[in-house]
């Protein structure tokens, strides 16, 4: 019996093709390249792969003007994360991403187990992780759901990273009406990596072999990826995918195995699985090396018995990385995985043909090809429109708001809103400390790291104020990008690269994909005038419920390098008596 | 003398402490790997932070059971000096070489921030380069730091003048209120009776430089460093 | 008098916890175990006269004891 | 066959969570609980024919499961 009988698979239509998530041109299109109907897996890993969150379909066309170079670039977007230089050979890998409707859905383990997905981006490409930071939006804490939240997100990101050994070393929290069912998690991780030390994810060399490593598949987070892609509804409360629970400690030990390997020459690529886990990863490979690769998915450790291969092409598993050794060095390989008690299986190996083949059991049950799978994916030019009221929203009359009476009261409002009230009940709950390189703690502008082995600092700073670019998102785009490099100037380090987070709406609508337009317009015409080029970013749509669209909040973090770490400025007032200047107007 | 610090899976501090010892103190250093069955060779073992084995079931409970905990039990009854910082204070009472329990902070949150903590003895190997009654500033970072001892291994502990650090305030006061985790008596670190085993939550290998605001930590690697001198 | 509640993952889930307690005892030796799943067990002193409270205990085990994404409970009075 | 094991802090040792969960409770108008404490309960799969394992089930629980110093432990075969 095949397995299509065994698992009791669907025959395919287009009608189970939209039930998936596809639209009806899309499952054409996907027709088309294969010359064929695809089978019931195949329709799985297409959905996946053409999902928003993986394809990038609806913002693939803005983010092309967004400048991307500079001397000191060494990797732009396209890779899991950034690559700047910092001094010489010493390198700086980063990213942000979103975990925004996991984390709706199970505060803790959304919050926890989006930190390690960056963490993963950034040692992936060989960098061992120096800090993390994490960006934060939640409704106003007049409610127990808000405050469940808040809580529950705070304390994934302290449990993930604090075990994981990372300092969180700051961040932002604002809460607004509009994230009251839509709260935003955005994860930012930069590591140190030598240059002549840095990993891609290659599949080259024929024969070589396809080495899963890390944890054990499970039935988590099937589906994952499409549901970032669809708006919060009844609905998709009920599709949910089961929730991903992080183990911190699992990935501690992959990150020393992963860079205890990356010291040796025994391999050629490594991917970290992320969203659409294996299907999204093995199609990269191949398609980035233009080869193809053959999996046996009964190989793949499992933690189920019973697990079909559908689902193990689609689960979301944390702690998981597919490498490709060279030829001959399996057995070196699996020893280094062997010493940190993980799992190392050789499931499969790089091909020639173009395709990505998939068996089981000896059948072969997918076989689609790489590359015009990866390169035809959808693109989309939504079209956008400037909303009818946006006019209104901008001429705000500032003398509508009550004035409290006087400036102290004034003061007194201010410092009691949640939004500029201090933040230490947050990072009180971080590591910020561990691995002894935090100059400046949380609290500053800035966060400021000193690099060992080096006499210069890395600055980071991340901001977005929301209400900005809701009432003139081009004005709002430019500020994120201005905020947060004048956040790393006045530590004494110069801007020097972005990496952004783009939360927004439902982009079918013209107003939301106007407010994103408008947004990056305005961020690209800032990063270009400061010369911080975007290396990396990431981002998340369909960011509303029943309806409701979130602020448009495009997320910006900002590396800056400080050449010598013992001029920096610290944020304080430092001694009794100094002079204070105002300077800009 | 040379030093070691014990690598268990998930241990998090090793980096920071062999960079305050090798490259700050100027101390001969190695890593012990946890599978090590033997510490032959080394004065001075370190038992740094961290998430040993997650912390899962209880922290330190896992790390216990390695064989390298075998051979530090051994090497410190022999007379050789351990220093447990953090989770390495917890491996120390889980495995018995320290009295007490170290459980979930009184919020059942994580706390990282500097604390004052008062020196109560100054006269071991460990504190000898600090006063009776100095307050250090010191950070802490931990979910569980809250000491758990009864009340007659308390009078103990203070009979033997065992309680090295107290959590205070910036003048050396004493209360509920500066006691960041709930532990008994406001206890931030004890050694054993021997003076050659001490375990405490703060951490002082995140304060021995000025550039990381502040150098507290600094003497009590300089005081073991000169206690063993000549080791 | 007392009652108790056990809260523990639901099946599929990972249970890393669980996993590292099975690792060490098998390590350790104790091969005849074969699966460990931790959960947690909460006791409550409560006034006499149970019956009253069913629905309420019913309301605490779902809205604060457990999390019902992840968790099941188990009352056992 | 499962083998269960509770453990849980003993009289005397205070438990944080306990005490938070029941202010929790009381804030909320539970005020029909008047104290709550928390354990684990560890559930161990074993082969059959447990009589042979007794002994070890105990050596796991005192030297692994619980810390004698603050936990009681229970085994519910
Ligand atoms: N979610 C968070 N995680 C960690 N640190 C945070 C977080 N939110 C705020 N912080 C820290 O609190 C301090 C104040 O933040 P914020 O109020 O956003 O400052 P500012 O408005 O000056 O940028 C900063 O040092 C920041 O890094």
């Amino acid at each position: 019996m095949g397995v299509y009988e065994k698992f009791k698979y669907p025959g395919v239509n287009l009608k189970v093709a939209m039930e998936m998530g596809l639209k009806e041109d899309e499952y054409k299109n996907a027709c088309d390249i294969l010359g064929r109907e695809p089978n019931y897996i195949e329709l799985g890993v297409i959905t996946a792969m053409w999902s928003e969150h993986c394809s990038y379909k609806s913002s693939k066309k803005h983010l092309k003007k967004f400048p991307t170079e500079a001397e000191w670039v060494v990797q732009g977007p396209g890779e899991n994360a950034g690559i700047i230089e910092v001094d010489g050979d010493i390198c700086a890998c980063f990213k942000v991403e979103s975990h925004n409707h996991p984390s709706y859905i199970e505060p803790y383990q959304g919050a926890a187990t989006g930190v390690g997905g960056i963490l993963r981006d950034v040692f992936t490409m060989g960098a061992r992780p120096v800090c993390a930071m994490n960006s934060l939006r939640f409704g106003p804490l007049n409610n127990d759901e808000s405050v469940h939240l808040l809580e529950g997100v705070v304390s994934g990101i302290a449990g993930y990273g604090n075990c994981f050994g990372v300092p969180t070393v700051g961040g932002e929290i604002y809460f607004h009406e509009t994230y009251q069912k839509n709260p935003l998690v955005n994860a930012f991780a930069l590591g140190l990596v030598d240059r002549d030390k840095i990993f891609y994810a290659k599949a080259e060399g024929k024969g070589n072999p396809i080495i899963y490593v890390g944890a054990k598949t499970g039935k988590d987070g099937i589906h994952g990826a499409t549901m970032a892609s669809e708006e919060f509804s009844e609905e998709s409360e009920s599709k949910r995918p089961n929730v991903q629970i992080g183990d911190p400690f699992k990935e501690k030990l992959l990150l020393e195995a992963c860079l205890e390997l990356m010291q040796t020459d025994y391999i050629v690529g490594i991917q970290d699985m992320g969203a659409a886990g294996l299907s999204s990863s093995s199609f990269e490979m191949a398609s980035k090396s233009d080869t193809g690769v053959e999996l046996d998915l009964e190989k793949v450790p499992v933690r189920e018995t019973g697990m079909t291969p559908y689902e193990i092409m689609l689960s979301e598993s944390q702690e998981r990385m597919l490498l490709i050794a060279k030829k001959g060095y399996e057995s070196k390989v699996k020893e280094i995985f062997d010493k940190w008690d993980l799992d190392a299986e050789v499931i499969g190996k790089v091909t020639d043909d173009g395709f990505v083949r998939l068996n089981w059991n000896g059948e072969e049950v997918a076989n689609l090809p790489a590359k015009s799978l990866a390169d035809d994916a959808p693109v989309y030019d939504r079209k956008y429109a400037e909303p009818e009221n946006q006019s209104q929203i901008k001429n705000f009359d500032l003398s509508s708001v009550d004035d409290p009476g006087g400036y102290p009261a004034i003061l007194a409002r201010m410092l009691s809103n949640p939004n500029i009230a201090s933040k230490k009940w947050v990072y009180r709950q971080y590591d910020h400390m561990v691995q002894t390189n935090t100059v400046f703690l949380p609290g500053s502008d800035s966060a400021l790291l000193r690099v060992k082995g080096s006499n210069k600092g890395i600055a980071v700073s991340s901001d977005c104020n929301g209400r900005y670019c809701f009432v003139d998102p081009y004005e709002g785009g430019k500020a994120a990008v201005l905020e947060s490099a004048l956040n790393v100037a006045v530590s004494g380090a110069r801007p020097k690269a972005v990496s952004d987070c783009l939360n927004f709406g439902n982009p079918e609508k013209e107003g939301v994909m106007w407010q994103f337009v408008r947004s990056t317009d305005g961020m690209s015409e800032a990063c270009k005038i400061l010369n911080t080029p975007v290396v990396s970013g990431n981002v998340s749509f369909y960011n509303e419920t029943e309806s409701k669209a979130i602020l448009p909040t495009p997320t910006v973090v900002m590396v800056g390098v400080l050449d010598d770490i013992n001029k920096r400025i610290p944020s304080f007032f430092n001694k009794r008596g100094s002079n204070i200047i105002v300077a800009g107007n | 003398m040379k030093a070691g610090v014990v690598v268990f899976p998930g241990s998090n501090c090793d980096h920071d402490c062999y960079y305050a010892l090798n490259s700050i103190l100027g101390i001969n250093t190695e890593y012990i790997w946890h599978k090590e069955g033997s510490v032959k060779g080394f004065d001075l073992l370190v038992l740094p932070g961290g998430f040993s084995y997650g912390d899962y079931l209880r922290c330190g409970a896992i790390a216990k059971h390695s064989p390298v905990v075998d051979a530090v039990v051994d090497f410190a009854e022999k007379g050789g000096h351990v220093l447990g910082i953090c989770n390495g204070f917890q491996v120390l009472t889980e495995s018995g070489l320290l009295p007490g329990a170290l459980i979930r902070n009184k919020n059942l949150k994580f706390i990282c921030e500097y604390v004052s903590v008062i020196v109560e003895n100054a006269k071991t190997g460990f504190t000898s380069y600090y006063n009776d009654g100095e307050i250090l500033n010191i950070p802490i970072a931990h979910m569980d730091g809250n000491y758990y001892i009864d009340e007659k291994g308390l009078n103990d502990l203070l009979e033997n003048e065992q309680v090295v650090f107290r959590y205070c305030d910036a003048d050396g006061g004493i209360s509920e209120e500066d006691n960041p985790n709930g532990s008994v008596y406001n206890i931030a670190g004890v050694i054993n009776k021997k003076g050659n085993i001490m375990g405490m939550m703060p951490h002082p290998e995140r304060c021995c430089e000025p550039l990381l605001g502040g150098n507290h930590g600094y003497y009590l690697f300089e005081s073991i460093k000169n206690f063993l001198k000549g080791a | 008098m007392k009652v108790k509640v056990e809260v523990r993952f639901k099946e599929g889930v990972l249970d890393p916890e669980g996993q590292t307690i099975l690792n060490t005892l098998n390590r350790k030796g104790y091969d005849f175990v074969s699966d460990v799943r931790v959960g947690k067990v909460i006791e409550l002193e409560v006034e006499d006269g149970i019956e009253r409270y069913e629905q309420k205990i019913e309301e605490i085990c779902h809205s604060i004891l457990a999390n019902p994404i992840i968790e099941d409970y188990r009352i056992i009075y």
